[in-house]
């Protein structure tokens, strides 16, 4: 001890560092740790392609490539099954559009002013709230438009069936509204404030601000959160599954019941169809569906956050 | 030579009051119609949460939690349900957890910037957007068949980590991204390797944010249904899991079994059941919004 | 329905007392009962479970919910000792058993009764028959309206509900109504039977058809209404009717349990007896009705077979 | 250069001793400003003759930029300021109740320390203050665009890329479209918040030769850290300190022969 | 005060003619730096003598921060940068293979334009560096924390308040804690980046005593946008302008009689 404390610190640490090879261990292991977590990602990914893919070859081998994609008509329990995916994809756009209907007005409304004019306390109180909103289980959801909107719903619009397109939708729509409002408000929140106040410095009201200089130098995001909406909306599950009917169709009367490809596959998933039957096979080819519907719509809004990206 | 001819008069933006008025008038109105966006939002929210809660909160009851499930509404309980709920999260949590930070951590301080590395950030923002269900198609196959894990806790909470890694990794991301590069260059410039920078600079200054992400992830991972019911979720057990291996049911299967029942009173059970999941994802978000206010720090 | 067919009995004879005891015994008292199948059955199964398991507190019974067809798979794959279907096991599932070599034993446990239901504001349908339910809810026939089905009945679209077309439910109708044709497209189905219930409820013209306990639960709100299947006096239905199978559109609800299992495994065994023992009283309970106690009497004796006694 | 000086019998006031009295674009008065509890401007009194350049210097903090943004009321804006005293623009008083800000703000021109061109086209950076005041025509806007990015010195350079975005341009460059972009509504005043800081020596020179050509048509108002520019190109300067105006005066004075301490300090370098 | 000059005579160098020669601690010698294609440092040599401070001054670009950043392989952390040259670190070439970084950059201290404490304790910041290199002993930290705190001449203002977060304390204060914590692990040069451009005048006038009181013990070398500054602290100063060094000499050689046309335009504030 008595010798330690005689060298100065710059010289222990020289000691010290001559013989530390832990650190160089550390310092080469833990990339590789890191790396191997980061690839378990891109496992997943591969894991869902294959799943899907295999068991869609299986489904494939019983019902022609050709009636999934030509056929207008979606009905594997009939004594003549008929796999026809249209149905389901237009019962899935068609819910998915209404909820965006809803979703883009309001959540946009929501991000402006949350963004724009909303005070600060406000926004803090808000945006927790909103995020409530977006954590209520689906299944709470589906119960609501069931038991709630649509009876309403049913009251003002006379034609109206039980299980319709429309309350599903409408309430898809709700849940989507704090996902685009959040992520529209950090898009516009990020357009510097410079640029704002450059605005404001011409004489302009906060509107023209907003409509004109925030949400063009926004749109980026704003688009992108648009797509990644449209994306939850297709792939929604308990909410249709439990308001939207089991009635695969082509119309798009939204009073009408639906059926959507996720609804399918929990159909099927809680239902009675036999092992190795092409119906069990089939909810992996509308699974396939579902999964390059939404790779696409993320892809696409990764693509717009991209190119349109204004660096400021 | 270049000023002198004024074409455009300065009059032109003496604007009359009417015109300067009428603009703000459509300021007002723009305001109020961005009100209301915002206001109905949240009243959804509220009308939703009334909705339940008169339904519901009559028949909250201790014995609903202490309980197992029954077939009389009277003793229904979802004790097993909670305890499958709390053991999927004891599984998926930690994983996700360390896999999300790994990711991002990888991503942020060591991915070189070349082609793998855009697959991988193309591929988890486009794994965030993957349906719920997709995933219990994932884990149906590959966890329950090919692993032979069966409708096991492991097998539903490798499903759910799964499920909540995207949300993790970029909320992990955003969180390491907002350290300065200052304060990491500080380190560095004092002799700390990268390891040790990241270490005892980057995961704890980051941490409340990486916390604040999991937890919300987490949160949405209890409330789902679909990819549970996928993976083949028992619907009535009258015991807790006692270890991975155990068969379980969630929280969401008990309510969405309960609503399909014939008998009203499982209606309002349901709804009470509905509450005691809503509050613990009150829970769960105050603890974020209170790690995020308290622990984050504003450079 | 007819009894499961009894797959060669080779297998009972093989000494299976001592290795049951054995299994038994390295399970100790905390031996799991891997239940799983249709959701029809489901409330009469845990019905079961809890009682038995407040008699056997360390025995556990988690029951599941995959569907007949879902829980048959599982059933294959050997990862389950009873499977509950509301539906017989069907041709290809009895060949994958075989090929697994897993020998099996079929048991009636309750049967449910079909209802056919219409809105209570409804005075002019008191009954109907087989003929007119295939003319309403057959795909091939095109009726539209209450008059196409008899003059007399006012000339209103009809408004049809349905159980999900993936359910034993639906497949009973079809098979035994509709003679195996399709259900019209026009019905409005779903898969939670209380939806059916609010629909018919909620619409004056509304026809639908469900399981009994959804009818017996809400009787209030609905009208059942008699049904014949030849021109014969039409029936209402109702725990008795259905118990004595005078009311037509009664149908066995099943659980199959695999042989090996009940010889090795004395849980599963006294489980099994427990079930059959009380799965009458307990249907009735949750809105099903029993069966015949001949058809438990006949449950037993499989049982013992299986059972190697 | 200037920072020299022998002479100290220029006394400044809190109001200018101008020589001649040039019609008043400004006329401040008493005016007080707090952020939260921070008083940043303590009764500054200050009046801004028209059709010249007003230096306002001063160390880091002392409150030019609150001073010149309350000029056009860009500081009610933050919820936590709050003001008194009285500020009139050509005999208006700009807190009057029914004084409309967005006018005021049409007459009164800014431009900020950092570029801020709007994320659009040249083009439609010029014509956006025309545009909102209800000017549509097309024919008027590109004239309006021509004039005015002649004006700012930025035609040349410009005029076959109107369509690019306004990103693509240097920082002098986008410096000197916002001054076009001001310019496009034809103001009264030009506000300048050290319009140069962010740019190289040779954007500054146009800049600055850009301010000694506007003067003839505009009154205009800069902040300044660099003294040098403000001995440069201003006619009269005014120096304040934590929020209070040390010295107003022209800027010769100012620079030859400052009447206070404080003044002769910083601008010798002493601190700052 | 220093902007005036009569005498051209003094001829500075790229290596400086130091009167007497001190051992040196930098040798830099051909040293070039692209960030892609800009090249920001071209063909910089420089010799830097040991317990004296050195400014390094030069208009905003002119690769200063650039140059300070490669003393330690800080630039290399950016991956767009490339450098030839030498850099020898006490006879030591920094570029060697076998030579270690994590070393260097313990050797060589530096602290930033902005003080950039760690979000911890004020005791966890100046312990920060011993203990990532070992040191772990309870109290020789607390004996190496009140001593590089005393150093730093912020002992005073928080003996009492150490478990404290180093963002309660005022810019002036982090920036000297910054000081300390570079202290802590006794380097023997210190690099410092413009450290007072975003303190206020008293602050400043803190750290440049300090600066001061450091140079006895410890080699600095510090960047510099305030030439004012440059005057006051340094013995030698170096004049970058466009990533070339113009000038290299003693401080009052550059500020009373500079060699060259640029240096004399940049000190008297012609530009910049
Ligand atoms: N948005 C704000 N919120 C709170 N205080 C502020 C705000 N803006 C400025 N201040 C405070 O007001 C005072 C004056 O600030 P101001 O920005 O006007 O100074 P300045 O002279 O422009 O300085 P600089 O030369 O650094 O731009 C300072 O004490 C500053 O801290
Ligand atoms: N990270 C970077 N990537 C690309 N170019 C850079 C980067 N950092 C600096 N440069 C460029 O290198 C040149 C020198 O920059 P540097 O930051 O060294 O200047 P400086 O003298 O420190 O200026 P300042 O006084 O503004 O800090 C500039 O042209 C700058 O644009
Ligand atoms: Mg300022
Ligand atoms: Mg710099
Ligand atoms: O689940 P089920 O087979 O009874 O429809």
């Amino acid at each position: 001890m008595e010798d330690r404390s005689k060298l100065s610190i710059s010289e222990r640490i020289e000691q010290k560092t001559k013989g530390s090879g832990s650190s160089s261990f550390m310092e080469k292991l833990m990339p590789a740790v890191f790396l191997l977590c980061a690839i378990i990602s891109i496992l997943t990914t591969l894991g869902i392609v294959f799943t899907l893919l295999f068991e869609t070859v299986t489904f494939f081998r019983g019902v022609p490539f050709a009636d999934f994609f030509a056929s207008t008509e979606w009905y594997p329990f009939f004594s003549e099954p008929q796999y026809g995916i249209w149905p389901l994809v237009n019962g899935t756009l068609l819910v998915a559009g209404i909820a965006m209907m809803v979703a883009i007005p309001f959540g946009l409304g929501a991000a402006i002013y949350l963004s724009e004019y909303a005070s600060e306390k406000v926004r803090k109180t808000v945006k927790p709230v909103l995020e409530v909103l977006a954590g209520i289980p689906t299944i709470v959801y589906g119960f609501f438009a069931l038991t709630f909107v649509t009876p309403i719903l049913r009251a003002v619009i006379p034609g109206l069936d039980v299980f319709n397109a429309l309350s599903p939708g409408i309430i898809i729509g709700v849940m989507i509204i704090p996902m685009i409002a959040s992520l529209s408000e950090d898009a516009m929140s990020s357009v510097p404030n410079s640029i704002r106040e450059g605005a404001f410095a011409l004489g302009a009201t906060r509107m023209e601000v907003t409509v004109k200089v925030v949400l063009p130098a926004a749109l980026s995001g704003v688009i992108a959160s648009f797509v990644l909406g449209i994306s939850r909306a297709i792939g929604e599950t308990m909410i249709v599954s439990v308001a939207g009917g089991a009635s695969p169709g082509m119309g798009i009367d939204p009073t009408g019941a639906v059926q959507t490809m996720t609804a399918y596959i929990v159909q099927v998933v809680k239902g009675d169809a036999g092992f190795g039957t092409p119906i069990y096979y089939s909810i992996y080819a509308v699974g396939m569906t579902l999964f390059v519907f939404t790779l696409a719509m993320n892809l696409l809004a990764h693509y717009i956050s991209r190119r349109f990206r204004e660096d400021y | 030579m270049k000023f002198a001819d004024t074409t455009v008069s300065n009059e032109r933006y003496e604007e009359n009051t009417q015109r300067l008025s009428k603009r703000h008038i459509w300021n007002k109105a723009f305001k109020g119609i961005c009100f209301g966006a915002m206001a109905f939002s949240i009243l959804m929210l509220i009308v939703l949460l009334i909705r339940i809660l008169t339904q519901g909160i009559g028949f909250l009851s201790w014995d609903l939690i202490v309980n197992f499930a029954s077939r009389n509404a009277e003793d229904a309980g979802m004790l097993a349900a909670l305890a499958g709920t709390i053991w999927l999260m004891v599984v998926a949590a930690p994983l996700s957890f360390v896999l999300g930070v790994g990711t991002a951590v990888y991503m942020e301080e060591y991915a070189p910037v070349n082609r793998f590395t855009k697959l991988l950030q193309t591929n988890i923002s486009n794994l965030a957007g993957v349906p719920s269900v997709v995933f219990g198609l994932l884990g149906l196959t590959i966890f329950n068949r090919l692993l032979g894990l069966g409708a096991s806790v492991l097998a539903g909470g490798l499903t759910l980590s799964l499920l909540v890694l995207p949300i993790i990794v970029v909320a992990s991301r955003e969180a390491i991204n907002a350290v300065p590069t200052d304060v990491k260059q500080a380190s560095y410039a004092m002799g700390a390797t990268k390891w040790q920078t990241i270490f005892r600079i980057v995961i704890p200054t980051s941490l409340p944010g990486i916390l604040t992400g999991t937890i919300l992830a987490l949160s949405r991972a209890i409330g789902e249904t679909a990819p549970i019911l996928v993976i083949g979720a028992l619907t009535y057990v009258a015991s807790t899991p006692s270890d991975l291996f155990s068969n379980f049911t969630a929280m969401p299967v008990q309510i969405y079994d309960w609503t399909g029942r014939p008998q009203e009173e499982f209606q309002n059970i349901a709804a009470a059941g509905i509450i005691i999941i809503l509050l613990m994802l009150f829970f769960m978000n105050s603890i974020a919004v209170f790690i995020r206010t308290k622990f984050q720090k504003r450079f | 329905g007819g009894g499961g067919e009894e797959p060669g009995g080779s297998e009972e004879s093989s000494g299976g007392e001592g290795s049951g005891e054995e299994s038994s015994g390295q399970e100790g008292g905390s031996g799991d009962i891997a239940i799983d199948g249709s959701s029809t059955v489901f409330p009469i199964m845990e019905a079961v479970s809890e009682e038995f398991q407040k008699e056997n507190e360390d025995i556990e019974a988690p029951v599941g919910v995959s569907g007949s067809g879902g829980g048959f798979e599982r059933f294959i794959e050997g990862e389950t000792d009873l499977n509950n279907a509301s539906r017989e096991i069907s041709e290809e599932e009895q060949e994958a058993l075989e090929e697994e070599e897993i020998e099996y034993t079929e048991l009636t446990m309750a049967y449910d009764g079909i209802t056919v239901a219409v809105n209570p504001e409804n005075d002019f349908v008191d009954q109907l028959t087989y003929d007119q339910l295939e003319q309403i809810y057959s795909d091939d026939s095109d009726a539209e309206t209450w008059s196409d089905i008899n003059e007399e009945w006012p000339d209103e679209e009809l408004d049809l509900y349905a159980p999900g077309t993936d359910s034993g439910t639906h497949d009973y109708f079809v098979e035994n109504v509709l003679g195996g044709a399709d259900l019209t497209r026009n019905a409005s189905t779903s898969e939670d039977d209380n939806t059916l219930v609010n629909g018919v409820a909620g619409s004056e013209s509304a026809l639908g058809f469900f399981g009994y306990s959804y009818y017996s639960e809400n009787e209030d709100d609905l009208k059942a209404v008699p049904v014949t299947d030849d021109d014969e006096e039409a029936v209402e239905p109702s725990p008795e009717t259905i118990n004595d199978e005078s009311y037509p559109l009664a149908r066995p609800l099943f659980t199959y349990f695999k042989n090996s299992s009940v010889e090795d495994d004395e849980d599963v065994e006294e489980y099994v007896r427990f079930a059959n023992e009380n799965a009458g009283e307990l249907a009735e309970e949750v809105g099903y009705a029993a069966a015949p106690d001949s058809v438990y009497e006949e449950n037993e004796e499989k049982i013992d077979e299986a059972a190697g006694e | 250069m200037q920072t020299k000086h022998e002479n100290r019998s220029g006394e400044g006031n809190k109001t200018m001793n101008t020589e001649e009295k040039a019609p008043l674009a400004y006329n401040v008065e008493q005016l007080n400003l707090w952020y939260a509890d921070n008083h940043a401007l303590q009764d500054i009194s200050m009046e801004i003759p028209e059709k010249s350049v007003t230096a306002i210097i001063g160390p880091s903090g002392c409150g030019k930029s609150t001073f010149i943004k309350t000029l056009n009321r860009m500081t009610e804006m933050n919820p936590i300021v709050k003001t008194n005293g009285s500020i009139k623009y050509r005999e208006n008083e700009i807190f009057a109740k029914d004084f409309s800000v967005e006018y005021l703000r049409t007459k009164v021109g800014m431009v900020f320390q950092n570029p801020n061109p709007f994320p659009k086209s040249i083009y439609e950076n010029v014509i956006y203050g025309p545009k909102i005041h209800g000017i549509k025509d097309k024919k008027t806007l590109d004239e309006i665009v021509e004039k005015s990015l002649k004006k700012a010195a930025i035609w040349d350079e410009t005029k076959d890329r109107l369509k690019e975005n306004a990103f693509g341009l240097s920082g002098g460059q986008q410096q000197r479209l916002c001054i076009a972009r001001c310019l496009a509504i034809e103001p009264d005043i030009i506000l300048m918040d050290e319009p140069t800081s962010a740019l190289d020596p040779i954007s500054t020179l146009k800049i600055e030769e850009l301010i000694q050509e506007l003067k003839k048509d505009y009154t205009i108002v800069i902040v300044t850290h660099n003294m040098q520019q403000a001995a440069r190109i201003s006619d009269n300067t005014a120096f304040f300190l934590n929020g209070v105006i040390v010295e107003y005066d022209q800027t010769d004075k100012i620079f030859s022969s400052p009447a206070k301490k404080e003044t002769e300090d910083y601008i010798s370098g002493r601190f700052g």
